[in-house]
């Protein structure tokens, strides 16, 4: 059998990888489960009173006067895209080099609220172009790097559904999140060098003068409501993404059951 | 933290076996490969003993395809794997190939637990022939991308062994499956590895190239080299075998 | 260094043999260009305005279109296995196979700007400019596009897929190369413009083998 | 009413502000609703699968075990 004198020092992928790999989705459902009534509870409360304070309890901006109150949805938004790309590299990074199953489901449902956050922050941020500079959408820097962003999404989303295999598609898609995560420095810094070089004279900075205190307060309140809506969405779909990878397995598991005992005979 | 350096780890030894880490030295790849000894004998087909596999555990789009699976070769052996399609042979000779990576369990090539490319010989379902190319072309590019492991003469008797050396010069699109397969597995015996990873190697072969296929193996195998094959065709009662349908477990995964 | 060589005169030898797919290339490129004076109307001003920005989007949608045939025949016939099998690391394959791309896709797109040039009313000056930017930037489109090819192996409808996926991520070769040429003409200093997109190929040409040898390994699984 | 009009009104600018806000609620809610409709019908099916009669009792009980 196996002589001691030439023990090999094998590749040892120990027992804990072996947990990482199966265990993990049902501890970490346990785990989701029990944050997911705080998530849905903070989420509610900030979001009445972030309403509150934006639309009641805050002056007009002297200068933009009530488009300000715009600037409450517009840019948490705009805070919740950057996160939700840094959440979806973050998970693909480590479903990549740990190979977690869990990391890649967590990765594939933060997609579409990620790219739901981004078309938010663009349709808002034409709304309050409208009334500022009288054009629909301006090629201001910071726009065309979240409209830029949200074709990052749409990548990883159609990169995931591309393959038959689910699990194909899992590891492609996050091989793309951590090399657009990469890019995106690079890209904020072309599109700003674009943007300096055909400065339209007209346009009006974005964020305009400091935000005065009474401002600030609906905006952390809001900005507190998005990442705990993020927080409360991401639990549902990341249940409902295992329980697709388990329908799956279930489905495959019924081939080839069925077709065992055709050959056994 | 130590898993991210295991897997960095493991990622330096497979690039170290190969080239220095950063392409610009690949330049002195010869000298670098002179001094770290990899030295590769030619008549003797290659420094490979023993290859261990325990408890081999391997899990293919949430199915496990087989399990708890082990087995030891020594050199000089040939391995063949029997059982139903679906019963994971393909994935076991990919697993050893170190295209795929066994979900739990321990493997081992020669004490490595990364297996070094130069030993390893892959024929897998496809015929890897391009249609533009002509036969020559195509075996010689096999010659040149494995280095300067192999050589002219051993080209010409590969062509030999499996009758196509009247062939050399027509592209291979004109080749039937048999021919194409035999020009496959002529890639055998023009780089010498010790070890054979063969997928169904007798595919769309008449009786005469499956004679020159097992003299082929029988050679290589008494000359010190390690031969696993996946065969459908009947094995003869005293041959190394391992019955794939026993380990494979139809259980779903999480 | 000899598998490098072995692998860079296989696949030229391919593209000889298919002469036709890189001669489909440049006519896709001179086709799209001449799309533009059709569209916008043959106004000499417009053209020369535009005329640097059209050749250069051309430029990324023809490399984009031929991307897809990179790895995909040697997907399908077997022989993506026994490359990552040879003895050189895949990093190093990877970039004889994306030079071996650029040198049958690349360069003709090249060698052809200066036609477009004269259809598109750029100055005469400026071709030096426009070749010397397309020179720069070709390269890292075959670099960052080998990066989608790898991806999208064995996808449905691969081609589309390549293109909306790479797109966004070569935007900054695009603003730098059409900037490096405008500022060029207007005989402004470009040399900085030239600076960074020669950057650019640098660090492609450094970490972008990492990644499509990571995303082959993960197809071949 | 007359304070009720401003308030719709803010000073011309309404319509904007309140088609932000709609917007934002209208996708917001969206994504909730169609997440748990995700949700629940994944379970649906999970339970159907699982109470289906091909999974023989062999399964079942070494699902519960892995479970």
């Amino acid at each position: 059998m196996l002589s001691q004198a030439i023990k090999p020092h094998a590749m040892q992928v120990k027992g804990s990888a072996k947990m990482h790999r199966f265990a993990n989705p049902t501890r970490f459902l346990r785990l989701v489960s029990a944050i997911k009534p705080w998530a849905t509870g903070v989420c509610l409360l900030t979001f009445a009173a972030g309403l509150y304070f934006a639309l009641f309890a805050s002056p007009p901006d002297y200068q933009q006067r009530e488009t300000v109150r715009i600037m409450y949805v517009h840019v948490p938004a705009a805070w919740m895209a950057m996160f939700c790309y840094a959440a979806l590299a973050a998970a693909s990074a480590s479903a990549l080099i740990w190979r977690h199953l869990v990391a890649d489901m967590v990765a594939r449902a933060t997609a579409p609220i990620g790219a739901a956050f981004t078309l938010l922050a663009l349709a808002t941020g034409s709304l309050w172009g409208k009334p500022m500079w009288g054009t629909w959408w301006v090629w201001d820097a910071r726009l065309t790097s979240v409209l830029i962003l949200f074709f990052l999404y749409l990548g990883y989303i159609v990169l995931n559904g591309a393959f038959d295999d689910a699990s194909r598609g899992a590891r492609a898609a996050s091989i793309l999140a951590v090399v657009g995560a990469i890019n995106i420095p690079i890209i904020k810094f072309s599109v700003d060098w674009w943007n300096t070089l055909h400065q339209p004279a007209s346009v009006v900075k974005l964020d305009g003068p400091a935000i005065h205190m009474s401002m600030l307060t609906p905006l952390l309140l809001m900005a507190i409501a998005y990442t705990s809506f993020y927080i409360w969405i991401l639990a549902i779909r990341v249940r409902a993404e295992i329980n697709t990878s388990k329908i799956r397995a279930l489905q495959i598991r019924r081939v080839t059951a069925s077709d065992v005992p055709w050959n056994d005979s | 933290m130590r898993s991210f350096l295991r897997w960095w780890e493991m990622n330096q030894i497979n690039i170290k076996t190969k080239a220095p880490l950063y392409w610009p030295f690949f330049v002195f790849e010869k000298k670098f490969r002179k001094n770290v000894g990899i030295s590769f004998n030619r008549t003797l087909i290659g420094c490979m003993n023993n290859i261990f596999g325990t408890r081999l555990q391997c899990i293919r789009s949430n199915r496990i395809v087989f399990e708890d699976l082990s087995f030891h070769i020594e050199s000089g052996d040939v391995l063949h794997l029997t059982g139903p399609n679906g019963s994971g042979k393909s994935s076991l000779l990919r697993i050893l190939a170190g295209f795929l990576r066994p979900s739990a369990g321990k493997l081992s090539w020669d004490g490595a637990s990364e297996p070094i490319h130069e030993k390893i010989q892959y024929i897998g379902h496809q015929n890897a022939v391009k249609g533009a190319l002509s036969v020559l072309e195509n075996l010689s590019f096999w010659l040149q991308i494995n280095g300067d492991r192999g050589d002219q003469k051993a080209l010409a008797c590969a062509l030999q062994t499996f009758g196509l050396e009247k062939l050399a010069n027509l592209p291979a699109q004109f080749l039937s499956a048999g021919q194409a397969r035999r020009l496959t597995l002529a890639r055998l015996l023009v780089v010498p590895a010790p070890l054979w990873i063969l997928d169904e190697p007798a595919t769309s072969l008449d009786t005469a190239s499956e004679g020159a296929l097992q003299s082929a193996i029988n050679g290589h195998s008494e000359a010190g080299g390690m031969v696993v094959m996946a065969t459908h065709t009947p094995v003869e009662a005293d041959a190394k075998v391992l019955n794939m349908s026993t380990f494979g477990k139809t259980r779903a995964t999480g | 260094m000899a598998p490098f060589l072995a692998l860079l005169k296989r696949d030229l030898k391919l593209a000889a043999r298919h002469g036709l797919d890189s001669f489909m290339v440049v006519a896709f490129f001179v086709l799209v260009v001449t799309l533009f004076p059709l569209a916008v109307g043959p106004e000499q001003a417009i053209l020369g305005r535009i005329g640097s920005g059209m050749i250069w989007v051309a430029a990324l949608l023809s490399s984009m279109l031929s991307m897809d045939r990179l790895f995909q025949q040697d997907y399908e016939d077997g022989s993506l296995d026994l490359l990552v099998l040879s003895p050189m690391a895949l990093e190093l394959l990877v970039l004889a196979k994306t030079l071996a791309h650029w040198i049958s896709t690349g360069l003709p797109l090249i060698i052809a700007s200066p036609l477009l040039g004269v259809l598109m009313n750029v100055s005469s000056a400026g071709y030096g400019t426009v070749i010397l930017s397309l020179a720069l930037g070709t390269p890292i489109l075959s670099l960052v596009g080998s990066i989608g090819a790898a991806l999208s192996l064995g996808a449905r409808r691969g081609g589309v897929l390549i293109s909306l996926l790479i797109l966004p991520l070569l935007i900054p070769v695009l603003v730098f190369g059409v900037s490096a040429v405008e500022t060029g003409l207007a005989d402004l200093p470009s040399r900085s413009e030239f600076l960074i997109l020669g950057a650019m190929l640098l660090v492609a040409l450094a970490l972008v083998p990492y990644a499509v040898a990571a995303a082959l390994r993960q197809a071949l699984e | 009413m007359e304070r009720l009009l401003n308030f719709l009104d803010l000073d011309g600018y309404g319509q904007f502000i309140w088609a932000a806000y709609g917007l934002t609620a209208f996708v917001l809610i969206g994504l909730a609703v169609q997440s748990l409709r995700f949700q629940a019908r994944t379970d649906a099916e999970l339970e159907a699968l699982h109470a289906s009669p091909e999974t023989t009792k062999v399964e079942r009980a070494s699902n519960e075990a892995k479970e």
